[in-house]
């Protein structure tokens, strides 16, 4: 059962090699002449005022905490659906009470207006 | 009415010499003071409605002939108490008729009212008078430099800043190239 | 276990290479696809037809000198491509791309692994892809790059509920969470036929997933500059082109496998079919590009959230009852 | 006069009121342009953002300030023509009208008939090839790209017929003052029957590519709106000016160039917001096509230039003969005309707007002061207003809505 994990590991091990090389060898390869105004942060060929390294405001922060919680959610019907042909109808009344649950979350969230962030 | 009469009933004194040059109605107001106010008048009278303001720029006449200059201009104080003169083009959508205004402005430090409160498209205008001719607009909310760098020196379109080239001589510019020659960079 | 340690090595190695092929070969394919939607010629100097530019590309940029930009947090920096570029491939191992071949008097299976959790692993790779992007977005100590790694984060809490939602009512017709399952169970019927409307909510966002027109906010030139990869120079940028394409074809390989029956197909073999869906998915993404203008990032929000996702959970009781009321 | 000196590259001028450090409310300010792929050249827009939100925009311009107006001043009255193809680099022809008119108002002459037909059809495809332009970019930056070679391929057609008269593809320096540079050629009428028949369906291609699309409707409308109060006393012009529902176009209006003789209708909107200029700018098109239609059908014979020699030179062929023809020519190439003192002010509707010249003359050869109000530059001021309150990528449709070209801003 978990060897059938050993080729992801195995191509994971491959991919890693494609990735992490590929930055080495342009680090390898590559001219290196830095310079003061090479390394300046682009910002449309002025020079940077202040610094990106703000409390940045996120205003779908809410969204964002929402997003994780209905994805839980999402998350539960997949078990659910693999078995679904042996459940029957109890298995899609089941459902419907789920769903049910989701749905007055969701309206519940969208009246309060946390989808609409500005 | 006809809108000379009109101002001159509202402002008197402040207006000067007004005429017309190939169909285009010139007017002087004597006194820049009075700008913002004769420039609010003809914007919200309904008889004339000058909404839209067309235009705003300066002339530098100090290199001027006396006998040279366009009519209506008063050659007498031409380059002292009047050297500089801001023009106002002013356009009455309802009538399709435009309007000239003209103010004259002395050498040293010229300034006169801001247009802005009438129309906010002076913003810029009047940054750019004040950019390249050095005319100080009162009362402007963010009168700076707009096409210039901020620490640039001098105003170009004066008539007191060389160009940065010389003119190639010929018998007709012997004058005008020894006139410009006091300005001339060293 | 069926195969020996030294063919699923063998197989990763030819793998890896084809797929590097096919991104390289898929640029050069969008390209010139674009460039006769659009009227214009496209690259054809290098070779014949300009077949050889993706190498003269890929040499170009190994040679290019490697930026670090003042300020950045240098091993996010160095790492963030290459995450993108792990996840992007990685994902790739699960997806069945042809019916078991004899090769040399061995029986070999054209997939890298058939776990029983398969669609759950391409959620995986696909969630940790955006690390790459927000974390490039974060270390490059760019403001450009910053909302752009911002946007790509806003972008992904918008497409990923519907995307998980529509496939919920394909394993419930499949009967299981394996790719080479869903596959078999499309032998009759494809699921394209059977659930229109679970393609379409998947391929939407599938589109959003891979970072595409219309939904290409994260880097979108003209708002961002280049979006997260702004700072970023040489091989590193070429990481994030790779990651992006091995987006696409990720997504088109799981919406041909889900979708259109996978490798399956008459006359032809498997894997030729594979190819041909295939290749159909990577010219309409093309095709989209030169068409759609590109969406602002609240309305993909918007989108996402009070369309796909109502819409999805809605098809999901239509497909249940159906599935229910046929005798399941 | 000293030397002026340029910032030393470590500092930066910033306008009062915007705040370098970042304060307590996590404002991140944001230089987009000049070196940015939407900002139409080389704009640079200081944006004030909270998130992504715009909270306050100050255009900084005059990076590609070239002195136009001091070059002026140092040139004769026929050379500065070339100067001013300079400024709107895509619609050069529209900036010759304007300068030959007001030089021409100042002279107290009016181009031949030929001449003053020929100008306004070139003018109108010219209007086309800029609005063309227009409609490339803002496609390209809503991210449509495709629209953008379509459109850039049609134009080419436009310039193709600019070359044929002119010589040159885009500074034309086509229209002289009391006429024409040189009469159009044989090919002339048969190119552009060409394009009246060809471009209409290619407008229809656009318009099937945007404007019933729902992403493109979704992106422009409500967004940058302008009230009709605004619009005036912002003194915007072209489309914006009539996209908000102000039905004022000079060509109409104020007539010049024999525009009163030609029918045609000025599109007019109402909501004043990026789609409706949009709309505006398609239909003006197809009226300029009507209007060059017109023109081509009364085409006059005659001559394209004055008779007056003292502003005109002689034709060529008459050089050989005419010892006086040689004069003129010789001192009309080296002095130039001398137009009475005066001022005179002409307003043309340019593709953009009203290009505005101003030229006052103390009676010698060369413009005492040249001015020109650009509508671009003028235009520009709207943005601030427009954006606030907006996202970055509405920024960059309200920017393309405008149709700024940075030479004339600058100039």
């Amino acid at each position: 059962m978990l060897s059938d994990y050993l080729p992801i590991l195995i191509m994971l091990v491959a991919a890693s090699a494609i990735g992490i090389g590929g930055a080495v060898i342009s680090w390898v390869a590559g001219p290196k002449q830095p310079s003061a105004n090479k390394a300046m942060a682009y910002e449309s060929g002025m020079i940077p005022v202040g610094t990106a390294r703000i409390r940045f405001p996120v205003k779908f922060y809410l969204v964002a905490m929402l997003f994780i919680i209905f994805d839980v959610e999402i998350v539960f019907f997949y078990p659910w659906a693999v078995v679904y042909k042996q459940l029957h109808l109890f298995g899609f009344v089941e459902m419907l009470v789920f769903i049910g649950v989701f749905a007055v979350g969701y309206i519940y969230i969208w009246k309060k207006g946390a989808l609409d962030w500005k | 009415m006809s809108v000379v009469t009109a101002l001159r009933e509202t402002f008197g004194e402040a207006i000067g010499l007004d005429l017309e040059f190939r169909g285009q109605l010139i007017v002087w107001i004597e006194q820049p003071a009075q700008i913002a106010a004769v420039c609010s008048f003809l914007r919200d009278d309904p008889r004339f409605q000058y909404r839209y303001l067309s235009d705003l720029s300066a002339i530098d006449r100090l290199t001027m002939e006396q006998e040279s200059l366009p009519t209506g201009h008063d050659p007498a104080e031409m380059t002292g108490a009047r050297r500089f003169v801001v023009n106002y083009q002013l356009l009455s959508m309802t009538h399709k008729q435009r309007l000239w205004l003209k103010v004259g402005l002395g050498a040293e430090a010229p300034s006169l009212p801001s247009v802005t409160p009438v129309w906010t498209t002076a913003d810029f205008l009047e940054r750019e008078v004040y950019d390249l001719m050095g005319i100080a607009f009162e009362g402007h909310p963010d009168l700076r430099r707009i096409l210039l760098p901020d620490d640039w020196a001098g105003h170009p379109l004066r008539k007191d800043y060389p160009p940065a080239y010389e003119e190639v001589q010929f018998s007709h510019n012997f004058e005008r190239i020894e006139k410009q020659r006091k300005y001339a960079r060293r | 276990m069926s195969e020996d340690i030294l063919l699923i090595v063998i197989k990763v190695a030819v793998l890896i290479v084809i797929l590097l092929t096919v991104v390289a070969y898929t640029v050069y394919v969008e390209r010139r696809i674009m460039a006769r939607m659009q009227s214009r010629i496209g690259p054809n100097r290098v070779g014949p037809f300009g077949l050889l530019q993706p190498l003269a590309d890929i040499l170009k940029l190994i040679f290019k000198e490697d930026l670090t930009p003042a300020g950045a947090d240098k091993v996010t920096y160095f790492l963030a491509p290459a995450l993108a570029a792990i996840t992007g491939l990685a994902a790739f191992a699960v997806i069945p791309f042809g019916n078991t071949i004899d090769l040399f008097g061995i029986k070999v299976n054209l997939f890298i692994a058939d776990i029983n959790v398969g669609l759950l692993y391409l959620f995986a790779m696909s969630s940790l892809a955006v690390y790459g992007i927000v974390l490039a977005g974060w270390s490059s100590n760019n403001k450009y790059s910053l909302l752009g790694g911002v946007r790509s984060s806003a972008q992904m809490i918008s497409y990923e509920l519907p995307l998980g939602l529509a496939l919920v009512s394909v394993v419930l017709a499949a009967g299981s969470l394996s790719l080479g399952d869903i596959v078999k169970a499309q032998a009759n019927l494809w699921f394209i036929v059977q659930q229109p409307l679970s393609f379409v909510i998947y391929f939407i966002c599938a589109i959003a997933e891979t970072n595409r027109a219309p939904f290409d906010l994260p880097e979108a030139e003209t708002e961002l500059i280049a979006g997260y990869h702004t700072e970023y120079s040489s091989l590193k940028w070429a990481l994030f082109f790779l990651a992006e394409y091995m987006a696409v074809i990720t997504v088109s390989a799981t919406a041909v496998t889900i979708f259109f029956g996978g490798w399956q197909g008459p006359f032809l073999p498997g894997w030729l079919w594979f190819v041909i869906k295939l290749s159909g998915f990577i010219f309409f993404f093309t095709w989209m590009r030169a068409t759609l203008p590109r969406l602002r990032f609240d309305q993909l929000m918007r989108l996402g959230w009070k369309v796909l996702l109502p819409l999805a959970a809605l098809n999901l009781v239509v497909i249940a009852g159906l599935v229910a009321a046929m005798g399941g | 006069m000293t030397a002026s000196t340029r910032h030393p590259a470590d500092t930066i001028p910033t306008p009062p009121g915007v705040t370098l450090e970042p304060g307590p409310d996590d404002k991140l300010i944001l230089s987009m342009g000049p070196h940015h792929p939407s900002t139409h050249g080389v704009l640079r827009l200081i944006l004030e953002l909270d998130g992504e939100i715009v909270v306050h925009a100050t255009p900084d311009i005059g990076f590609l300030h070239t002195g136009i107006e001091k070059t002026a001043e140092g040139l004769t009255y026929q050379q500065v023509i070339t100067v001013t193809d300079r400024m709107d680099y895509l619609a050069p022809l529209s900036n010759n009208l304007g300068y030959a008119l007001a030089v021409e108002k100042l002279l107290g002459v009016e181009a031949p008939p030929r001449a003053q037909v020929i100008r306004v059809i070139l003018a109108e495809l010219q209007r086309v090839s800029s609005h063309l332009v227009w409609l490339g970019t803002q496609g390209m930056d809503l991210g449509a790209i495709s629209v953008f070679l379509y459109a850039l391929r049609e134009r080419e057609k436009l310039l193709d017929i600019f070359e044929l008269c002119s010589g040159a593809r885009m500074m034309a320096s086509y229209f002289w003052v009391g006429g024409l540079l040189r009469d159009v050629p044989p090919q002339f009428e048969g190119a552009v029957r060409k394009i009246l028949a060809d471009f209409p369906a290619r407008f229809d291609e656009y318009e099937r590519m945007l404007t019933h699309n729902p992403i493109f409707l979704e992106r422009t409308q409500g967004l940058g709106i302008l009230s009709k109060e605004e619009a005036i006393s912002l003194g915007v012009g072209g489309a914006i000016l009539r996209g908000s529902g102000v039905d004022w176009d000079l060509r109409r209006d104020m007539p010049y160039s024999g525009y009163e003789q030609y029918a045609f209708d000025v599109p007019l909107g109402a909501r004043g917001d990026v789609y409706e200029r949009y709309l505006l700018r398609v239909r003006e098109m197809r009226q300029s096509l009507r209007i060059v239609k017109q023109a081509l059908d009364r085409l006059p014979e005659g001559p394209v230039r004055i008779s007056d020699r003292k502003i005109m030179p002689p034709p060529r062929a008459e050089l050989a003969t005419s010892m006086e023809a040689l004069i003129h020519h010789f001192k009309l190439f080296t002095e130039g005309f001398k137009p009475p003192p005066g001022e005179a002010y002409q307003g043309i509707e340019s593709p953009k707007g009203e290009f505005g010249v101003m030229v006052v003359s103390d009676g010698t050869a060369k413009p005492v002061r040249a001015h020109f109000r650009g509508p671009s530059f003028v235009n520009l001021q709207s943005l601030a207003q427009m954006v606030r309150g907006r996202y970055i990528a509405d920024v960059v449709a309200c920017i393309a809505s405008i149709d700024i070209v940075l030479g004339e801003v600058d100039r």
